[in-house]
């Protein structure tokens, strides 16, 4: 097996993360279907990493972590106070917030 | 909504308005209106309007918070039997308290009234089924007051009645401790409680024939003597228990989470208490020292040495520890009683009201004695008819009403009973501790967490027998 | 032993961790041994942890507890998992039907999983074989644990969710804060322990234990025990089950060989974390420092010693159990959140300091005289606490004020304000003696 | 297997083994349908399940390359954290916040699922083009001395700017998060104590409210309790109350077509509009 | 029937008509020499003052002082066996039971209960009652107060303003007697079913008769069983 073949998965894996962003409306599938997508990333750094023989691409897979959870610490909270005033988890009334 | 079902013909404007406003709840008025009770003029006279809340009033009309509706009972571990509670609550706080009771509604006072004087004993025992004494002996005084016997009761018979009573306050608390200490989580706790109550209750068992629900106190003394040998049993308990209430004060006291899980929770402090109504160790643990049995003697109280604990704390801590001291005090009141039982009847003399027969202890429990049957049978008839109707018809009891009251573990036990001057009760109200003080609950619980709510109606210590009848 | 090449280098010896190629060695047959081997450890033990709580509660409340099963009551686990099995399994109407299926098993194969990085004992030979008694160790082993672990809590939580009703909701919410709250203090004990010993195998800490320096991982050591017990749902931290508010929280809805599930996943729980209390902090199969019976660690021996210490710990938890009432939630993450981590970082930082100290100063006398000085600094602020007796004094003016304030029979209180006025004063009022003795706020009457 | 016969089948990395590929080709399509069925469940909370099994065999993934670190790390932050928090506020937000399936804009759905094959397209193709006969140099050297030590050496030395920033990042976000779901109190929390001075000294009803009517009839909500035997009213058309409660007939409410209009209109609103009581501003 | 005291009474204590009246069935061709001993017929009146009971000559001292109207408010006041019973006029209600709370020498700080009684004889047609219970704490003493309330028109003044306490008694009085309290909210059923039919207490609401299992017998309702009064 080609260990390229990780490549090819994730390419599929952050397509679907990318459809699903586009076709749900609600906020925490789009939300979930954003982490598939940053997931889809790691594992091509993690895959060139092995491939060229060094340890930066799992560094940055890390630091993508990190800041995945702090992405999603920020982002939830921001949901659920929509939430709270919408009574709504629909993307379709976040825009109501620029009136 | 259109329904119109054959049930909602009675309702008068307001209640019907409402059912067809549906779901949209926007101009649903204040939640307290949907409760009011009134009346209209109409055509045909005055229509009288008594509505009620439905789901749809309790969950709809709030704008949106986080607030989830918990049904908290009737069938729940920790509600003393079928209380039901309906909490609001807001993550972990709750923010209004429903109480709702009469699941266990059997119709004791109703019943009452459709049996002789003496066989009410047996209804009214089963009300209050953690203190059947003090339900028998607010009952039995009041049928004495109305019959004018009070003053010839036998000293002995008051005496045992005073044990009796105490020895049942012990019991009392001591469920009241493990079911709190269970419903806290404390395992240990309950076990050790009803460890000592089921010593009570041999007690008991031995004197009453019962372990509950005695029938023992009957108007005009009691159904039988103290059997030979239970005095000795109950000084060794009174020996064991004071160990046991340090072991008590051991394992839970001083324990910082049981310290912390009462401690200023359910506060209520005597002034709510009293307007309320709220009376008993609640009210003592607020710190006001009333208790009838010093305030109001009955049953010659007034003679007996001890003190009424009381704590400023008001709450739940208080409550805990107050009970603990009462437990303490009443054996003092068993010791009195024990060193001054002297030799005598236990009935009162009039044979017009006494039970007519002599009881003894038989091989199958409680029965006549030999003796006694023989006399009246073979000797005297009208001793068997004076038996026979005093038996199946009853004593009257003159016209007219009164009300007694006891200081039951929960607070005042009262009896409020009428007699038309026939052999039944005309109607007998029993004055519930537990019912009265379960009004405090939701003061006590809202603005406390969930897991409070389960201290709060511990600590009130209600129990469902007495609050529904 | 097709992964061998894949793994190979995940396996390799390196400088920090220890050999582990000795895994790498082992015949299928082996392997398949030892996983069956712990299996049925697992079960054995928790068929024994189940009778061998209620014994031990029962005798703590001075009962019998079972008695009836088997010698001496022995079986009675046996005989109620024969009843869970035979016990109608109810799936309610509003439960999300493949959720609810799914979260008993989600519950107990982690727990299992757990065990396979635990270390019962050094190399011994089995059929000829030389192998350590552990099935399988990795660099990151501790990691594993902890990932075995977060994978349980879906259990607990989906249980909750897919029941479809109120309490099982509650339950699981508060799981999985719980959980959450005290993973964060048991990772801080754990890398007090990794800093100590420099590797996150498994076998690698149990043969750095065997020195003294341990002692610093006390604290954390503490801050492990409290916050396994949170992990484990267990008494005072059994809030997610909680039957006297919760009913019975999340399993509320669960009957039969699905509540059979939890309940094994529980006690599996609770001895795994036991034992991964053991190899961390108590050294695994090592013997105790007693000089006799330090001589006792090779062969089998150390099998022994390692159930031992798991014993102890599993007898902990049966001791807080029949002790200590349950918390309350906000006490509850309170504790978690305002004690246990900050005390965790701060010793994490002594750890930290500690490890630099013994390794890289050569010179020790003035870091010793500064810590001295440190010490005697504190040690004074708390002899002289300043401040204290004024605090005193507030407070007891705040009682005098409240005693005085007290209701009594002389002074009912009465709610209307209007009527405050009117009040009788003692001397027109009924006047009778008080017998009240008074409950000094927090704490019992000493005699009466 | 020894030391020595690691490195040297260290030499033989540049394509991988068989059991790597086993679980790739056993796992790959899992996480790829997970994926889907994570995109397409209408449940959230299935969704967030499939999710949990996609980023699990990620992990694998990862261990297979050689990343123990990182694959153990992405079951406890993603697995572990990051998905109960997921779980947690769907809980909180509630099962029925699941998505509509109308589309608000027109042909929306189309155009994503178009164009999303088309960029799977642009990029599986030419990565398999470009890939055929990619060699991989593998981490034995890399992780010579530990997986562990070794990304742990190099964040503290190469990427340690980089490792603080993250680091500040996240304290950033926690406090953040806090700010967010913290919701503003006017009047700090009310404790029970407080509750319970207020409800006495407010004067309005300190005993508990009834509870709600379990029997009403029909079951349906705004039907009010106490229904068949109101003081004034009849037990309904054609029956008469059995015992004691009856009343003499007021007439009203007897009839059904009278009961209809009420129920039906909310007319009758204006009919009654002070209740006994309500002008002594009582308890509420 | 307890408004109905007895011409001379058990108030007065030992002895007495009590003898006479406690034991025997009238025309029940009894030969026992029992039966059909003197009962005296009640009649309805009020105790003469004063009343020869210290609290109760007190509290109604007081009352008089404080609330000038007393004699329109109380249609009758008994003393029976040392407990005081004011008979109040249903519209004067409220504004007693305010005096009687809070005048200082009164001070009824405690409702002990309320309940109700049915007296379907009642010679004024007014059968149901309504009594409340109240304790002074401070003076230590007792007094009932009854209104009596026709069946055709059962309203009376919710005493839950004065006494918040009153409220499940009179949800309790409204559920078994059927007597409105008017003024207050959430008058609702609170011991049977909230879509129960009648009210259980009254004595016309009988107790049903239970079907035994042999040849189809039928035990009688215990209220259509002999009775003796």
């Amino acid at each position: 097996m080609n260990p390229a073949n990780y490549l090819i998965l994730a390419g599929l894996l952050f397509t679907i993360g990318a459809v699903g962003v586009l076709l749900r409306r609600n906020a925490i599938v789009v939300f979930m279907c954003i982490e598939l997508m940053l997931n889809a990333a790691n594992l091509t750094l993690v895959t060139f990493s092995r491939i060229n023989g060094t340890l930066d691409g799992q560094i940055i897979a890390f630091f993508v972590m990190v800041v995945a959870a702090a992405e999603v610490v920020i982002g939830l909270a921001i949901i659920l106070t929509i939430f709270r005033t919408r009574r709504s988890a629909s993307v379709d009334d976040v825009n109501l917030l620029k009136y | 909504m259109t329904q119109a079902s054959d049930t909602s013909a009675a309702f008068t404007a307001p209640a019907g308005s409402r059912a067809s406003a549906g779901p949209p709840v926007d101009d649903v008025p204040a939640y307290g209106d949907a409760y009011e009770a009134g009346f209209t003029e109409s055509a045909g006279g005055r229509v009288y309007t008594v509505t009620g809340g439905d789901w749809e009033q309790v969950l709809g009309g709030e704008d949106y918070s986080e607030r989830l509706t918990v049904n908290m009972g009737p069938q729940h571990p920790s509600t003393h039997g079928v209380l039901r509670l309906v909490l609001e609550i807001e993550g972990e706080t709750v923010t209004r308290t429903q109480v709702v009771i009469g699941y266990l509604h059997t119709g004791i006072e109703k019943s009452c009234e459709f049996r002789t004087w003496t066989q009410a004993v047996t209804f009214l025992t089963r009300a209050d089924y953690l203190a059947p004494l003090f339900n028998e002996t607010a009952y039995c005084l009041a049928v004495e007051k109305l019959l004018g016997v009070t003053d010839e009761i036998p000293e002995r018979a008051t005496i045992i009645r005073v044990l009796v009573m105490e020895l049942q306050r012990i019991a009392s608390h001591l469920v009241w401790l493990a079911t709190g200490a269970m419903e806290i989580g404390a395992t240990t706790g309950m076990i050790f409680g009803f460890r000592e109550r089921e010593k009570i209750l041999d007690l008991l068992e031995t004197i009453t024939g019962l372990r509950m629900n005695h029938a023992y106190v009957r108007p005009g003394g009691l159904a039988q003597d103290l059997p030979d040998g239970v005095v000795p049993d109950i000084r060794a308990f009174l020996l064991d228990m004071p160990k046991r209430i340090k072991e008590y004060h051991a394992l839970l006291s001083g324990q910082p989470i049981w310290k912390g899980r009462m401690v200023d929770v359910n506060y209520i402090d005597a002034a709510s208490c009293i307007a309320l109504g709220v009376t008993g160790p609640v009210l003592r643990a607020a710190g006001l020292e009333w208790d009838l049995r010093k305030t109001m003697p009955y049953c010659g109280y007034e003679t007996y040495e001890f003190d009424v604990p009381t704590s400023l704390d008001a709450d739940s801590y208080a409550r805990y520890l107050v009970r603990l001291e009462e437990m303490g005090e009443s054996l003092k009141i068993v010791e009195q009683c024990l060193d001054r039982l002297k030799p005598g009847p236990v009935m009162v003399a009039d044979k017009k009201i006494a039970w007519p027969a002599q009881l003894s202890i038989g091989t199958d429990g409680m029965g006549n004695s030999l003796d006694h049957i023989r006399k009246i049978m073979g000797t005297s008839m009208e001793a068997l008819i004076h038996h026979f109707k005093l038996v199946t018809e009853g004593f009257r009891v003159p016209a007219g009403q009164v009300y007694t009251a006891v200081e039951s573990p929960r607070g005042e036990l009262a009896y409020h009973v009428v007699s038309d001057g026939g052999t039944r009760p005309y109607r007998v109200h029993v004055r519930e501790p537990s019912f009265v003080n379960l009004q405090a609950v939701p003061a006590m619980t809202e603005g406390g967490q969930v897991a409070d709510v389960i201290v709060g109606v511990a600590s009130v210590d209600p129990v469902l027998g007495g609050v529904d009848r | 032993m097709s992964y061998a090449p894949s793994f190979a280098p995940v396996l390799a010896a390196s400088a920090g961790d220890p050999d582990l190629s000795v895994f790498g060695d082992d015949p299928f047959w082996l392997i398949l041994l030892k996983a069956v081997a712990v299996f049925a450890f697992l079960l054995l033990t928790t068929l024994f942890a189940i009778v061998f709580e209620r014994k031990v509660v029962a005798r703590m409340q001075q009962r019998v507890g079972p008695n009836r099963h088997g010698p001496k009551g022995w079986l009675q686990s046996l005989a109620d998992g024969v009843k869970l099995m035979l016990k109608e399994d109810i799936i309610p109407v509003l439960a999300d039907r493949p959720v609810f299926i799914l979260a008993p098993i989600v519950s107990a194969i982690p727990a299992f999983l757990a065990f396979a990085v635990i270390p019962f004992g050094p190399e011994v030979s089995i059929f000829g074989e030389h192998t350590t008694l552990q099935l399988a160790d990795l660099p990151v082993s501790v990691l594993f644990v902890l990932a075995a672990s977060s994978l349980g809590v879906y259990g607990l939580i989906l249980s909750g969710w897919a029941s479809g009703s109120t309490y099982p909701l509650l339950g699981s919410l508060r799981s999985a804060a719980q959980i959450i709250s005290y993973e964060v203090a048991m990772g801080l004990s754990f890398v007090a322990v990794f800093l100590n010993s420099g590797t996150l195998s498994t076998s690698g800490i149990v043969e750095g234990q065997s020195h003294w320096w341990n002692v610093v991982l006390v604290p954390s050591f503490i801050i492990y025990c409290i916050a396994m017990v949170g992990e484990t749902n267990r008494t005072p931290f059994d809030l997610p089950e909680a039957e006297g508010e919760l009913v019975g929280g999340f399993h509320t809805e669960y009957s039969s060989i699905k509540f059979a599930f939890f309940f094994l996943a529980e006690y599996i729980n609770t001895v795994t974390v036991s034992a991964v209390a053991t190899t961390l902090f108590l050294g695994g199969w090592q013997p105790p420092p007693i000089p006799f019976l330090s001589h006792f660690d090779t062969g089998w021996f150390p099998v022994i010693w390692f159930v031992l210490k798991l014993l102890l710990f599993l007898f902990v938890f049966i001791w807080l159990r029949g002790t200590l009432p349950r918390l309350r939630y906000d006490q509850f993450m309170a504790f978690g959140w305002k004690v246990l981590i900050p005390v965790g970082l701060v010793w994490l930082l002594a750890v930290a300091t500690f490890k630099v100290y013994r390794e890289n100063v050569t010179d020790r006398t003035p870091w010793l005289i500064g810590f001295g000085i440190a010490t005697g600094i504190l040690l004074i602020i708390t002899i002289i606490d300043p401040g204290a007796r004024r605090h005193q004094e507030r407070l007891e003016a705040a009682e005098r004020e409240r005693i005085s304030n007290a209701p009594s029979l002389d002074r009912i209180p009465w709610p209307p304000p209007a009527t405050v006025a009117n009040r009788p004063s003692p001397a027109t009022g009924p006047n009778r003696p008080s017998s009240a003795t008074v409950i000094v706020a927090g704490g019992p009457r000493q005699e009466s | 297997m020894s030391t020595q016969i690691l490195v040297q089948a260290a030499g033989e990395f540049t394509r991988t083994s068989t059991g790597e590929a086993a679980t790739f080709w056993v796992l790959a399509p899992v996480a790829v349908l997970a994926a889907l069925g994570m995109v397409l469940a209408r449940n959230a909370v299935h969704g967030a399940l499939l999710l949990v099994v996609n980023l699990f065999c990620l992990a694998v993934f990862y261990l297979l390359q050689d990343a123990p670190f990182l694959g153990f790390v992405q079951i406890i932050v993603y697995t572990g954290a990051i998905m109960v928090l997921f779980l947690f506020v769907l809980m909180l937000v509630g099962v029925d916040s699941s998505d509509s399936l109308v589309e608000t804009l027109r042909g929306q759905r189309v155009t994503a699922i178009v164009l999303g094959i088309g960029f799977a397209g642009l990029l599986v193709f030419p990565i398999g083009g470009v890939i055929e006969g990619t060699t991989a140099a593998g981490l034995t050297a890399a992780n010579d001395g530990g997986n562990i030590q070794a990304i742990a050496r190099l964040l503290f030395t190469d990427y340690v700017l980089a490792f603080e920033i993250v680091s500040a990042l996240l304290i950033i976000a926690a406090v953040g998060a806090m700010i967010l779901g913290h919701r503003e109190r006017v009047d700090g929390k009310v404790t029970q104590k407080e509750m319970l001075r207020r409800r006495f000294a407010a004067g309005g009803r300190v005993t508990p409210i009834p509870g709600p009517a379990v029997y009403a009839r029909p079951q349906a909500a705004g039907v009010p309790s106490v229904p068949s035997e109101l003081p004034g009213g009849s037990a309904g058309p054609g029956e008469t109350p059995p015992y004691g409660g009856g009343f003499p007939d007021s007439g009203v409410g007897a009839d059904p077509a009278d009961v209809e209009g009420d129920n039906g209109s909310g007319a009758q609103d204006d009919k009654n509009p002070h209740p006994v009581g309500a002008g002594k501003g009582t308890n509420r | 029937m307890s408004e109905l005291v007895p011409a001379s009474g058990a108030a007065s204590g030992k002895g007495g008509p009590r003898r006479h009246d406690a034991f025997g069935a009238s025309g029940s061709g009894d030969t026992s020499g029992f039966g059909g001993l003197v009962r005296n017929p009640p009649v309805l009146a009020s105790t003469p003052r004063p009343f020869g009971d210290t609290d109760a000559d007190n509290v109604y001292d007081a009352l008089e002082r404080s609330f000038p109207q007393l004699t329109d408010a109380l249609e009758r006041v008994v003393v029976d066996r040392g407990e005081l019973t004011l008979h109040v006029r249903r519209g004067h209600l409220l504004s007693v039971a305010q005096i009687l709370r809070d005048d200082p020498s009164l001070r009824f700080e405690l409702l002990s209960g309320v309940s109700g009684a049915d007296y379907p004889d009642d010679p004024t047609g007014r059968r149901l009652h309504a009594v409340y219970h109240l304790m002074s704490m401070t003076w230590r003493r007792r007094v009932r107060v009854e209104v009596s309330l026709a069946d055709d028109d059962p309203v009376v003044p919710s005493v839950m303003d004065v006494w918040p306490t009153a409220d499940w008694h009179e949800r309790e009085t409204y559920d078994l007697f059927g007597i409105v309290f008017s003024g207050r909210d959430g008058l609702l059923r609170i011991m049977m079913p909230d879509d129960w039919v009648g009210h259980p207490q009254r004595k016309d609401y009988p107790l049903g008769g239970v079907p035994v299992d042999y040849k189809g017998a039928q035990v009688p309702a215990p209220d259509t069983r002999r009775s003796y009064s």
